[in-house]
């Protein structure tokens, strides 16, 4: 089977690859790039977990060829970090308490990035169709909620 | 979960399009935002030589105004129709049923041309191979008979969109273009009621683009699921009414959406299209709530969508 | 120095949550050894089927399959938690007993190259004939589905307390009824993985598991290597709510496939082989018979409970016997008999739950309402009246020490304005209440207790090594907080070596709920005595009296005189210069009765304590789609004293989640040992927009052995949540509940089916 | 430019694709994951990296990574035959001729290069065929004895 050329721009780093034509992109960021953070938990696109931004909309990546993506910037959880500094998400994730287990926290997190970048300044009830994209096991969605209204705050 | 193998092509026009499909024999599948067609393969319910990338075809893409209608490309997404003005302000049932589909993050990938052309969903089909292998191929799978019909020689698997029956009752029309040229039909039209082959489609042939009347109507989309999101519809009912008279669309029970007509809106002529959605509604053991139940839900649900509407219509 | 605390009791930021939003956080599916192959397994395509033969020798034949391993390859040891239920081989040679059972596995260079290898081995099989109903399978004549047990009856326990029927003949008021509840899936959001490594007679493990020791002993029996020689690591756990307790047959597979290739080997479970062929929850029959006074006084219980116990042991006696439990610890019962029926079906293997026994429990407090309303009572009064109090015992002679029950049911009905709303009912409106009370861990042998730890390291930074686990809960940051209490240290001074059996030493893990008053006890104990070791060297050194010595941001001072101060780390470098380095033990071991048999004696002890709570759910029930809406849930839940409120509420929050919504939502579904839901679409795991408005409150009692008085956090919500929603939907209607879930189909057939009811 | 190579390791059929800039070690160590031979120089002076290509003990850190085509290659994980180890791994053990271990692959290799070629090799022969591979912990004396007793013993 004859590999794909693809150029994506990852985390603002441009890389080069040659890829299985049926390849995911979620396959390509954790097994080729070591990009772990999105998780693999339904595959199907059920769940969420693997959601990173394509072009700063959220996606599943498990859904998505590698090839598909050629030219796109993706941003993963690894890539949310600004100088070093967390961003507002990701604080308020950890001071709400609304990480628990942690597998389903940076799909979460970039559903919830995802919003922002289209919507400044949610409601709670836009914060909570949003994210209702995603399964958390863990936390009854109460803090997560709270997280993301306190996100959009700071970033107010 | 890793896919089977196939080839990636892109196609940058139609024609490009139609002639990789022709090349591989027709062992190809046309992938725009991939949402329903990647779970198909990671379960090996397909098995294509190339999967065609068609999500750079410019045209395929669009959504303009002209004389009246509004003409989308099959390729724009489920978020990006619901975000246009003339579908918010004069299609209601439309800008419902593309609300409530699957949940935000899947309607800003997947395209309303996937959405309409979804392959129709079973427990016992979407499954993994090994699961299927286990169980026994079914009819639809290439087997003898339905595996939840026993010793039934048919398919009773459910179309399960949410936006067919909403464009059913606005009168859009779907433009196909295949090998031997081009036709413009109603998307009712699109189905062939076989649970097997669902689609009138031909083999090879492209969803090129839906033609929406824009004429003020009032209307509602009423879909039940055990949750608020992400599901696909148990059932699914669209209204839309316009001058005096409306349609219903059915969808979620059987292999293919149904619509009704309503020649005026009055009590006893949604009673009687109530009952006569009730009636053609043959639901089996295949979703996750009972298919009495379900049937049942048809003619509740149709009710309860024309009060909705006379209320103000917002849910 | 409880009554001055600095850190405990403070809504602390998690320690491991930094780890885990940047994304930086390692589960086991995203580690890769050097030469890592990728394991897949073969599975039973059969319900039940006897084993004729299996030839892995194909398979080898592919390149790059580095090794294909079958039952035949193990050494026929059967586990089980029980020396009386070991019946599991985990890979089996004699039969297959459920689709989806491990029967063969390869390792391979990658995905592809490994199911190619899979398609190359032959198994034959010969067809049995299956049971899939437990009440089915006890029948004469049934299938047998091992040998060795009766009717398929896999335990029976029995407990008979007082006189029942004496008593039930006295009663005022007696009703029984039956309530059934679908098995749910755990869902963690984690599918099952392990990476296993094997190298110089040493094995290694990673796997999500709720207790690595548990894990480690099974593997070097089932393995016949010395405990010594198997490691289970560390590793974040991507949830497990009691799924991931015991020894998991991936684990094997992966152990043997490390053994015969010498290379690492990594098996990731699909979503959809996580449901069918790890473990699931029992589905249960329960047949509740109550006896009342004409005051609401219990008088009697008379049980029978059916548990559909899959096709192995598994935690077998303890999941027949638990939910009795949490309701005996609850209520007062001067009589009562269970039985309890653990049987066998072809259908996967079942373990405990977080909310287990949701038939029994919701039965048992929808049906006490009932029996209120027809004497005129309300739900709050007929809890206070027959709820236990501090100093009792259960009635299986369990003595309950501290108890806040009164206290949530007080606070849980005062805030909803339950008794009002309860008698004066909107329409198509009601609100339930549950309670429930769970043990803080409960006998597991010599495994009931933990030990810590401890070191000062040169700098005054603190090395705690327990051998305490995390889920997801927060075990791990809960020591690090108590830890930094005792010793005054910033929790960001304190390192973590935990779950890892070649260095820490036994804990019960995270099961049984023993992790606040067990695991944190023991490691409250160790920093007491590095404490003690601090103050008296900073007391020779200040030269002030060790009673006037306190540690805090750390430093050593003096409390009457704070300008005498020193950093703990110029105590811990003078105790290097002494040769006595500060290092200290701690451990904690639970005052249970150790005599106490699930099975053979069923009373005596069952732990050190006990915590309460009461949920009150508010439902609307719509009448024509039998659609249950439940606007708010409120939850109250006496934890001794929470020692990071911010993480019991978020077990609570997640408990309204997975115990309350899922009343309406969540349940296995069955064709013939084939299941239909094994994903994440079908099976209805509720989402943010399914969730109600959500009022927690923490009832502070203060445990006299907790450490800093504290309990178990959060799981009585797990075990009440769904009665509160049972109880809400019998005001609302009328009616009780048939089985669970309550999806709209179910509903609306119990709606019509008592048309006139009110 | 990438290329594709073939050749046998560890009696194994490899393709790969190389970058014709790379060394043997850099394909060994870094795409292979058999990490047993050591970069510890990377200009072949101290042998740690030594493998067998074609019978013949080589640096691999200056091997380019294209010559390998067609050839045989046998590293220190090929050692080993259905779980048993080769008689020099017996013998460095049991001779106490491993100290921190960094060069020990790289001697083996040396050494089973010798012997393969020579059934009963000299002191002299034996020095000479290790005189590549520096060892800075055992002063030689050990592994020369454990190589000895495997020639002997033969």
């Amino acid at each position: 089977m004859k590999t794909v050329k693809v150029t994506i721009n990852v985390n603002n780093e441009k890389i080069k690859l040659q890829v299985k034509p049926y390849e995911t992109l979620l396959e390509t960021l954790r097994e080729r790039l070591a990009l772990t953070g999105a998780k693999e938990a339904c595959s199907l696109g059920s769940c969420g977990s693997c959601t990173v931004l394509l072009n700063g909309t959220p996606v599943r990546s498990c859904l998505i060829l590698t090839p598909e993506v050629d030219g796109a910037s993706i941003t993963t959880i690894e890539g949310l970090k600004e100088d070093g500094k967390l961003h507002p998400l990701q604080e308020a994730f950890m001071e709400k308490g609304a990480v628990q287990c942690g597998f389903c926290t940076s799909g979460m997190i970039m559903t919830a990035k995802g919003l922002l970048n289209r919507n400044k300044k949610p409601s709670r009830a836009e914060i909570i169709k949003s994210i209702s994209s995603n399964i958390c096991r863990c936390t009854g969605y109460k803090k997560i909620v709270e997280a993301v209204e306190e996100a959009s705050k700071k970033m107010a | 979960m890793i896919l089977p193998k196939f080839e990636y092509k892109k196609a940058r026009t139609i024609e490009e399009a139609l002639e990789i499909y022709s090349q591989y024999n027709g062992e190809a599948f046309y992938l725009a935002g991939g949402t329903d067609l990647v779970p198909l393969l990671k379960h090996r319910l397909f098995n294509p030589k190339v999967v065609i990338d068609i999500k750079g075809i410019e045209e395929l893409k669009t959504i303009t105004k002209k004389g009246g209608n509004l003409l989308v490309g099959p390729n724009a997404t489920l978020y990006e129709l619901k975000g246009t003005p003339e579908i918010q302000e004069k299609l209601p049932c439309l800008f419902q049923s593309l609300d409530a589909t699957s949940c935000e993050t899947l309607q800003m990938r997947g395209t309303i041309g996937g959405n309409i052309m979804q392959n129709t969903r079973c427990l016992q089909y979407n499954k993994s191979l090994e699961w299927r292998t286990a169980r026994g191929f079914c009819y639809k799978m290439g087997g003898k008979t339905c595996n939840v019909v026993l010793n039934a020689k048919a398919c009773y698997s459910n179309y399960c969109g949410d936006n067919a029956p909403s464009l059913m009752t606005v009168d859009a029309k779907a433009r196909i273009v295949g090998p031997t040229g081009e036709k413009t039909i109603k998307v009712e039209k699109l189905f062939s009621g076989d649970g097997k082959e669902p689609f009138t489609v031909k083999p090879g042939e492209i969803l090129k683009g839906i033609i929406i009347p824009l004429k003020e109507t009032k209307g509602a989309y009423e879909k039940l699921t055990v949750r608020g999101s992400i599901d696909y519809p148990l059932v699914g009912v669209a209204v839309t009414i316009k001058d005096g008279s409306a349609k219903v669309g059915v969808t979620g029970i059987g292999p293919c959406p149904r619509v009704y007509e309503l020649k005026e809106v009055n009590e006893k002529e949604i009673n009687n299209i109530a009952d006569k959605a009730y009636e053609d509604a043959k639901p089996v053991l295949n979703a996750v709530l009972t298919p009495a139940y379900r049937k049942k839900m048809v003619g509740v649900l149709i009710k309860r969508v024309f009060k909705r509407i006379e209320k103000g219509g917002s849910r | 120095m409880d009554d001055n605390l600095k850190i405990v009791g403070k809504r602390v930021v998690r320690s491991d949550s930094y780890a885990k939003v940047t994304g930086s956080a390692l589960y086991t599916a995203d580690l890769k050894l050097p030469g890592m192959l990728v394991a897949k397994v073969l599975r039973s395509p059969y319900p039940h089927a006897k084993i004729i033969s299996i030839d892995v020798s194909g398979a080898l034949k592919v390149p790059g399959v580095k090794a294909a391993v079958s039952g035949f390859d193990a050494y026929g040891v059967k586990w089980g938690v029980f020396r009386y239920t070991q019946d599991h081989a985990m890979l089996p040679t004699d039969k297959v007993r459920y689709i989806g059972e491990d029967v063969a596995a390869v390792a391979a260079v990658d995905e592809e190259t490994a199911l190619e290898g899979l398609s190359r081995i032959k198994v034959e099989y010969e067809p049995l004939d299956a049971v899939f109903d437990p009440v089915e399978s006890m029948k004469d004549g049934a299938p047998q589905i091992h040998n060795e047990y009766k009717n398929n009856i896999n335990i029976h326990v029995h407990i008979d307390v007082g006189e029942v029927d004496k008593a039930m003949a006295k009663a005022y008021l007696v009703r029984e009824d039956t309530f059934k509840a679908a098995g749910e899936a755990y869902a963690m959001m984690e599918p099952y993985a392990v990476v296993a490594s094997y190298a110089n007679g040493y094995l290694d493990l990673w796997m999500p598991n709720a207790g690595p020791h548990v894990r480690a002993k099974a593997l070097s029996n089932l393995l016949k290597i010395p405990l010594n020689r198997v490691r289970v690591r560390h590793i974040n756990s991507g949830g497990a709510f009691g799924g991931r307790s015991e020894v998991a047959p991936g684990d094997l597979v992966a152990s043997l496939l490390t053994i015969k290739s010498g290379r690492p080997v990594k098996l990731v479970l699909s979503r959809e082989e996580n449901a069918t062929s790890s473990r699931q929850v029992h589905d249960i029959v329960a047949t509740v018979k109550t006896g009342m006074k004409k005051d609401g006084t219990i008088v009697a219980k008379d049980y029978k409970v059916i548990y559909d116990g899959g096709a192995y042991s598994s935690t077998g006696p303890i999941a027949t016997s638990i939910p009795f439990y949490v309701y005996e610890e609850c209520y007062r019962f001067p009589n009562v008999r269970y039985n309890g029926y653990r049987v066998f079906t072809n259908k996967g293997i079942r373990g405990m739950y977080g909310c287990h026994g949701r038939a029994f429990l919701a039965g048992n407090e929808a049906q006490m309402d009932m029996m209120a309303k027809e004497l005129g009572l309300d739900p709050v009064d007929v809890r206070l009246k027959n709820g236990l109090t501090a100093g009792e015992m259960t009635a299986t002679k369990s003595k309950i020490t501290s108890c806040g029950l009164k206290d949530t049911i007080i606070e849980a009905s005062e805030k909803t304005n339950f008794k009002k709303r309860w008698k004066k009912k909107e329409k198509n409106r009601g609100i339930g209440m549950g309670c429930v009370a769970i043990m803080c861990g409960f006998p597991m042998g010599f495994r009931s207790g933990s030990s810590c730890y401890v070191k000062i390291n040169d700098d005054g930074q603190v090395t705690l090594v327990t051998g305490l686990v995390d889920n997801g809960q927060g075990n791990e940051s809960m020591v690090i907080q108590v830890a930094s209490e005792v010793l005054g240290v910033p929790m960001e001074d304190i390192n973590l070596v935990n779950a890892d059996t070649e260095v820490t030493n036994l804990d019960p893990g995270a099961y049984s709920q023993a992790a606040a008053y067990v695991g944190a006890n023991a490691v409250k104990a160790a920093c007491e005595n590095v404490r003690k070791r601090l103050i008296s060297i900073a007391s020779e050194k200040l030269g002030v009296p060790e009673s006037d010595i306190d540690l805090k941001d750390r430093i050593a001072y003096s409390i009457k005189q704070p300008d005498k101060r020193m950093p703990i780390s110029w105590i811990a470098r003078e105790a290097f210069f002494r040769g006595e380095p500060i290092v200290a033990t701690g451990s904690f071991f639970p005052d249970i009765d150790f005599e106490r048999e699930w099975v053979t004696r069923p009373w005596g002890q069952m732990a050190g304590t006990f915590s309460f709570g009461t949920s009150v759910a508010e439902v609307e029930v719509d009448y024509e789609t039998g659609k249950i809406i439940v606007p708010r849930f409120t939850a109250a839940h006496d934890c001794g004293r929470p020692i990071n409120p911010m993480a019991v509420e978020g077990q609570m929050e997640g408990s309204i989640q997975q115990a309350g919504i899922a009343t309406i939502t969540e349940g296995n579904m069955w064709y013939r040992g084939f299941l239909l839901n094994p994903d994440l679409l079908e099976y209805k795991v509720p989402l943010a927009c399914d969730m109600p408005e959500i009022d927690t409150i923490i009832v502070s009692s203060h445990d006299p052995k907790g450490p800093f008085g504290a309990k178990e956090g959060g799981l009585t919500v797990r075990m009440n949540a769904y009665s509160a929603i049972a109880c809400a939907f019998t005001n609302a209607t009328g009616i009780l509940f048939e089985e669970l879930p309550l999806t709209p189909d179910k509903v609306l057939n119990l709606l019509e089916k008592n048309k006139g009811v009110k | 430019m990438k290329k594709e190579i073939t050749f046998n390791l560890n009696n194994e059929e490899t393709t790969v694709e190389v970058d014709p800039k790379w060394t043997l070690l850099y394909l060994l160590r870094e795409v292979l994951n058999l990490t047993g031979t050591k970069e510890g120089c990377g200009y072949g002076e101290c042998g740690a990296c030594t493998v067998i290509i074609d019978g013949k003990a080589v640096n691999s850190c200056i091997f380019p990574v294209l010559e390998a085509e067609g050839k045989n290659i046998i590293t220190i994980e090929g050692l080993a035959k259905d779980g048993q180890m080769h008689p020099l791994q017996k013998a460095f053990i049991e001779k106490g001729a491993v100290q921190c271990g960094f060069c020990t692959p790289g001697m083996i290799m040396s050494a089973k290069a010798l012997l393969d070629e020579k059934k009963n090799p000299t002191d002299e022969d034996i020095k000479e065929a290790i005189e590549g591979n520096l060892c800075r912990c055992t002063g030689y004396v050990m592994i020369i004895d454990a190589i000895k007793s495997v020639a002997a013993g033969r």
